[in-house]
């Protein structure tokens, strides 16, 4: 049985401008103890979908249209406040993209560290803190005492989004969600974060949902991978498999447009133009204007994720039609 | 052997750092360009690579004059310029322009492109009348966006398309030089890749010298002839962007190297990783010796005691550390 | 898709060729903000009004009728009339000349000064900037109210002087503003884009930093015009303001004030002809700084 | 911190020796003298008196004089009210105008503060709209309109409170809210800015990721945060409030310093002008230091060393 089963969510924002259909029936599934990746580029809607899990979306104007997100037998999108309060911070925890604005400016580390143990476990001051030293002492902050009496002003970057991870973890969470955990982060302290994450993935046996625009990153840590777009997804799959073989045209330019796994001198494939306005209606497939594979059927109906292969699924027309 | 288009010696760029808000006091001098000669011919493109607070913007600014140099010289096409006094300098600056990182913050939101691009053109004398309408139309088509919405504002393009106007605006003064801060740092892979491909033929066809700066390794190695590594203010690794890419020499740039997530799970899982402890030093308070040595594997005590220079290790290659013969 | 030798051109996400400014889209976004548009009106019928007084005020302005007294509003004199039998109509139309007068007069000139100053300042930068922001400093801990009584002593008997006099001391947090707007223009890189271009300092100055310090500028003009209406009153209502015969809301209020109890009208009308411009003003200010998207900025 | 406080108050000097300097030629050049009004007195008196307060004497030796007194905290006599100093007018009016800016600082905050918090927690609707009208209206309703409304209606038709008077408790009521009404409104607004700035801040997302209830996040997390404009405001704010009481004084016929000061300015008390002007500075200068003490408490970011 899965950990999280999140079943065709649907997030709009209800702005002057018009509806931005931000996220557009996502679906994805998380079993105990493994990590996925969410891939996608900005305003692809990764992160409104994982806000809207925890209800953190900015309502109004955002609001949950539709969908389902069972976690232990709880529908997050559905239960009350309270229910979904009880479950943040202890059952799932998130972390953030940029440390710098994450930690609150006003308290010092230690008590903003030991509040989700306070608040979810009714521990004393003195009991969290002694937590609170340990769990500094596992993400690799040595010196506890001192360091929790600091400010987080005092803490350089990478520092601080250990401080945030160990304030996601520290009441032993079964899911954590990670929203581009190392993306304002330099690439030898990203290597150091992304390394931390996966030991303590596998010491405390949790669940991640790791969601980034870099695919590199997603090769490293994670064992399946969803590439969304335009607030669908577009592919999922095995690590492995996705990147030996793309079976969505999207997630194949993707790949192509990196400079990392281009031969040098020759020009890089671009994927032309934009992505598309999510305030305008879609009528066929988000990809298909920009897509060199686009065929009349493309952008008059929209297709559905379909599996091809159990643990592989696009919503390509082509691809499923075997066409591609 | 052609005289290279800019020669930087020994440039160095302190800022003193004041702390207290009634008297002003001399907390300390951050060091963030430390001592860097470079080299770049007519016709080159030299990467720069480095994590944020090496200096590598710094070094940018200092060429083009946006913040002063403390030490050393800059020569640009043979004369030096950093002895220049500025209105001799405007003369100069045409030919040596800078492309900024953020391509929300360096287009004027209340001009159009039209008034952005013919700006420059119109204050160096580069046209005048109805020429100033066509050079615009001209610049447009040359960065791959229709003339016909040259009356709109920036606040109107997307990220990538303000690149593009930034890069034309740049172009406008057809440079010898150009400097490109972090140009596609703020822009999606997609994107990214065409601002890459823009640039790459911009390039061959003007005919231009690149400062290529960038964080990420392999957008450098993707453009560039050669490649200069710097750490903490001061050039680390210097050499044939192949070789520096693929051969490291110095520690740093190993870890740097190493520390890319590749997109390819099976490489990734089975390659060795050069892990770094700890975090850059301040700038404020670099290390004694190597500035690399506090978080270098393969440091030694002697290592923070004298600050290596760069040494060639053959083939125009160099490196700075001495253990390099060892490495 | 390889497309190194073909220039793709873009349409930006907005289509259409002729583009829409920033103060274009701020007017829309002000045309949508009712309370805003309502103020505007209320001001510019005020304005108009206070131009043609003399046409349409049903009395003249000291036409006095002792025999009538202080009576009640009626279809004669609908505000009523003051003790010495005035229409208090018409004083309350020519009171409100003084006091917009005033308002906009001195706001003018505070906004010379200030804008000048603050700019200056913030362009120089360095030890000229410390120097001059350090007289602000100092004449902000000088009590404006006190600084402004003191000046009644000087320009007492010309309130129009005397405004201009108060907008020139009054300029302190227009000019910190200015110098705030100029110091992080400085740091933008389309500002460092025109040093590396090489365009000169006054075209510098003139098109770039000039035009997006605009914004704040406004809002807070708009919002010191009721801040200095509202001194005037409050002058006239210690007797330091406007000197009778002439009148202005303050005044009219203060001697409403003292015969409250039997005769409210007097105190009321005016009252209300000074809250409603207030109101007015400090809702189109409101309104323009968030069509504008200023900043909160504090006084 | 102490050397900091130290270096601000040595700061004070300066400060007040510009606006001893700038304020004294201003109302000795301003046309008038303090006898003008004494139309009876013959040109001898005069003279004694011109001479008495060493009014004869060039005007850079009076100012060189009076510098030098004031280094020694003397204020010099009353020139309209001689049977005090003006140190001891001063002494005597003040603890009234202090009084009476503390109860109108208390109505601004209690009222301020809750009615800006309340409105920033659910921003346009009507529990936002509500008092924020109020406040609308507290800032174009001058205070000397308000306070005649007030009496009109609370002390003369209702008869709940005294029409005037400064003695027993219920007498300060009606002025304290007169005075305070305004800034209260100015603080509404300014609170609820601050703390829709900061529930907009990615670290209130985290604090509600936390699982913490909203009561938590509001106290624990934003308000210290958006109460920062609330406090940058206090200084000119109680500044204001202590010397600008002149219409209350007025209204309320209260024996506070303002008063004083109007009459001293209408009848060119030299020395009683340029006291209470000093006074005043100083007093606004010492909360601005406690303002930038009480922000540098709040925010950690803010260092002073």
């Amino acid at each position: 049985m899965p950990l999280l089963d999140v079943h065709e969510l649907t997030t709009h924002f209800h702005t002057r401008e018009g509806v931005v259909r931000a996220v557009n029936g996502v679906s994805f599934r998380v079993e105990p103890g493994e990590t996925i990746g969410i891939v996608g580029e900005s305003g692809s809607g990764k992160t409104v979908a994982s806000l809207s899990l925890l209800g953190l979306i900015p309502a109004p104007p955002g609001r949950i249209e539709n969908g389902t997100a069972l976690f232990d037998g709880v529908d997050l999108l559905a239960c009350g406040p309270k229910t979904l309060r009880s479950i943040r911070g202890r059952a799932i925890s998130m972390i953030f993209q940029d440390p710098m604005t994450a930690l609150n400016p006003f308290m010092r580390v230690g008590d903003q560290l030991m509040e989700p143990l306070q608040v979810h476990r009714g521990l004393s001051r003195r009991e969290a803190r002694t937590r609170a030293e340990e769990m500094l002492r596992l993400v690799g902050i040595q010196d506890g005492a001192r360091n929790l009496s600091a400010w987080p002003h005092e803490f350089s970057g990478g520092m601080r989004q250990r401080v945030m991870i160990a304030m996601a973890l520290i009441t032993r969470p079964h899911l954590l969600i990670a929203d581009e955990p190392t993306t304002a982060l330099d690439v030898t302290i990203q290597a150091q974060i992304l390394e931390l994450l996966a030991r303590l993935q596998r010491e405390l046996g949790m669940a991640v949902i790791l969601i980034t625009h870099d695919l590199g990153v997603v090769a490293r840590v994670c064992r399946r991978i969803y590439v969304m777009y335009a607030g669908q997804v577009m592919e999922s799959a095995a690590t492995e498999a996705l990147f030996a073989q793309p079976r969505h045209p999207y997630t194949e330019a993707l790949l192509q447009s990196l400079p990392s796994t281009h031969v040098k001198g020759e020009p890089l494939h671009t994927i032309p133009g934009l992505p598309p306005d999510l305030i305008a209606p879609i009528a066929g497939c988000p990809f298909a204007p920009r897509c060199a594979s686009a065929t009349d059927r493309c952008t008059r109906g929209a297709p559905t994720l379909r599996e091809l292969v159990p643990g592989r699924a696009t919503a390509c027309f082509r691809v499923q039609d075997g066409e591609l | 052997m052609t005289r290279p288009l800019l020669e930087l010696r020994e440039l160095r760029v302190h800022f003193p750092v004041y702390a207290g808000l009634v008297r002003r006091r001399l907390l300390g001098t951050v060091r963030a360009v430390d001592g860097v000669s470079l080299d770049v011919a007519p016709g080159e493109t030299v990467g720069l690579v480095g994590e944020s607070g090496c200096g590598k913007s710094t070094l940018a600014r200092a060429v083009v004059r946006l913040v002063p140099c403390t030490g050393g010289t800059v020569g640009f096409e043979g004369r030096e310029i950093s002895a220049l006094r500025e209105p001799a300098f405007r003369a100069i600056r045409p030919r040596l322009q800078l492309i900024f990182q953020d391509p929300y913050a360096s287009l004027n939101p209340r001009m159009t492109v039209f008034d952005a691009l013919a700006e420059p053109l119109r204050v160096h004398g580069l046209a005048d009348g109805r020429d100033v309408l066509r050079r615009v139309s001209d610049l447009m088509e040359l960065v791959g966006l229709a003339p016909r919405f040259m009356r709109k504002y920036p606040h109107e393009f997307s990220g990538g398309q303000r690149q593009r106007i930034a890069i034309a605006r740049a172009l406008a003064l057809e440079p010898k030089l150009v400097i490109a801060d972090e140009p596609v740092s703020a822009l999606d892979v997609s994107v990214q890749a065409q601002i890459l491909n823009l640039i790459a033929r911009l390039r061959e066809q003007m005919g231009l010298t690149l400062l290529f700066i960038a964080h990420d390794l392999s957008v450098v190695h993707y453009l560039s002839h050669r490649i200069a590594v710097m750490y903490l203010g001061r050039l680390v690794e210097l050499g044939p962007a192949g070789e520096v890419f693929h051969r490291p020499r110095h520690p740093y740039t190993r870890a740097l190297i190493s520390a890319i997530p590749v997109p390819d799970p099976v490489r990734e899982k089975t390659r060795q990783r050069v892990a770094l402890h700890d975090e850059p030093a301040s700038p404020l308070n670099p290390p004694s010796g190597c500035p690399f040595h506090p978080r270098c594997p393969w440091a030694q005590p002697r290592c923070a005691e004298t600050v290596p220079p760069l040494e060639s290790c053959g083939d125009g290659h160099q490196a700075a550390c001495i253990r390099l013969d060892q490495m | 898709m390889s497309d190194a030798h073909r220039p793709e051109q873009d349409a930006p996400p907005a289509a259409g060729e002729r583009g829409a400014s920033l103060w274009r889209d701020a007017l829309v976004r002000l045309r949508r903000n009712h309370l805003a548009v309502a103020g505007l009106v209320v001001l510019f019928a005020l304005l108009v009004v206070s131009l043609l007084t003399p046409w349409i005020a049903p009395y003249g302005y000291e036409e006095q009728d002792l025999a009538l007294g202080a009576v009640p509003p009626d279809s004669a004199h609908w505000f009523g009339t003051d003790l010495l039998g005035r229409d208090l109509f018409t004083r309350v139309l020519y009171g409100g000349r003084i006091s917009l007068l005033v308002g906009f007069a001195a706001t003018g000139v505070s906004l010379c000064v200030g804008v000048l100053y603050g700019a200056f300042a913030g362009y120089l930068g360095g030890r000229t900037d410390a120097l001059m922001m350090r007289f602000v400093d100092i004449l902000y801990s000088l009590p404006f109210v006190i600084f402004v009584i003191i000046l009644t002593v000087y320009f007492g008997r010309n309130i129009v002087l005397l405004f201009m006099a108060i907008g020139a001391v009054e300029w302190l947090t227009m000019a910190r503003i200015v110098r705030g707007q100029v110091m992080s223009l400085r740091q933008k890189e389309f500002i460092e884009a025109t040093t590396v271009m090489g365009l000169p300092r006054r075209r510098v100055l003139l098109w770039h930093l000039i035009p997006n310090t605009l914004g704040p500028i406004i809002v807070y003009a708009t919002l010191t015009v009721p801040r200095v209406m509202l001194m005037e009153a409050f002058l006239s209502y210690l007797g330091l303001g406007v000197q009778a015969p002439m009148s202005s809301w303050g005044l009219l209020i203060n001697e409403g004030v003292q015969t409250m109890e039997n005769r409210p009208w007097m105190l009321i009308f005016p009252s209300l002809a000074l809250s409603i411009t207030l109101f007015s003003l400090n809702f189109l200010g409101d309104g323009l700084r968030d069509a504008l998207d200023v900043r909160a900025s504090k006084d | 911190m102490l050397k900091y406080i130290i270096r601000r108050l040595l700061g004070f000097v300066p400060t007040l020796f510009v606006i001893a300097t700038i304020v004294f030629f201003l109302i000795r050049l301003a046309p008038g003298g303090p006898f003008d009004a004494d139309r009876n007195v013959s040109d001898e008196v005069l003279r004694n008196l011109e001479a008495y307060y060493r009014l004869d004497a060039p005007l850079h030796e009076q100012y060189f004089r009076y510098l030098w007194d004031v280094l020694h905290g003397d204020l010099g006599p009353s020139f309209e009210k001689p049977s005090r100093t003006v140190s001891e007018w001063i002494a005597y009016r003040f603890p009234v105008s202090l009084e009476l800016g503390l109860y109108g600082l208390a109505v601004a905050l209690v009222l301020g503060l809750c009615a800006g918090i309340t409105a920033s927690l659910r921003p346009n609707t009507l529990t936002d709209h509500g008092p924020m009208t109020f406040a609308m209206a507290g800032i174009c309703i001058p205070n000397f309109v308000l306070g005649p409304l007030l009496v009109l209606a609370l002390s003369i038709h209702l008869g709940w409170l005294p029409v005037s008077g400064w003695e027993y408790p219920e007498d300060k009521i009606l002025p304290a809210i007169t005075l305070g009404v305004p800034y209260a409104a100015y603080i509404a607004r300014l609170s609820r800015g601050g703390m829709l700035e900061v529930l907009s801040q990615d670290f209130i997302r985290t604090a509600r990721a936390k699982g913490l209830s909203e009561a938590r996040v509001v106290l624990r997390h934003a308000l210290r945060g958006g109460i920062q404009p609330v406090v940058a405001f206090l200084g000119p704010a109680t500044a204001g409030l202590i010397t600008g009481s002149f219409v209350v004084e007025n209204i309320f016929q209260i024996p506070g310093l303002g008063s004083e000061f109007v009459g001293a300015a209408l009848h060119r008390d030299y020395t009683m002008i340029l006291g209470t002007v000093l006074f005043f500075a100083a007093l606004i200068l010492l909360f601005n230091l406690l303002v930038d003490l009480a922000q540098a408490w709040l925010d950690p970011r803010v260092r002073y060393e």
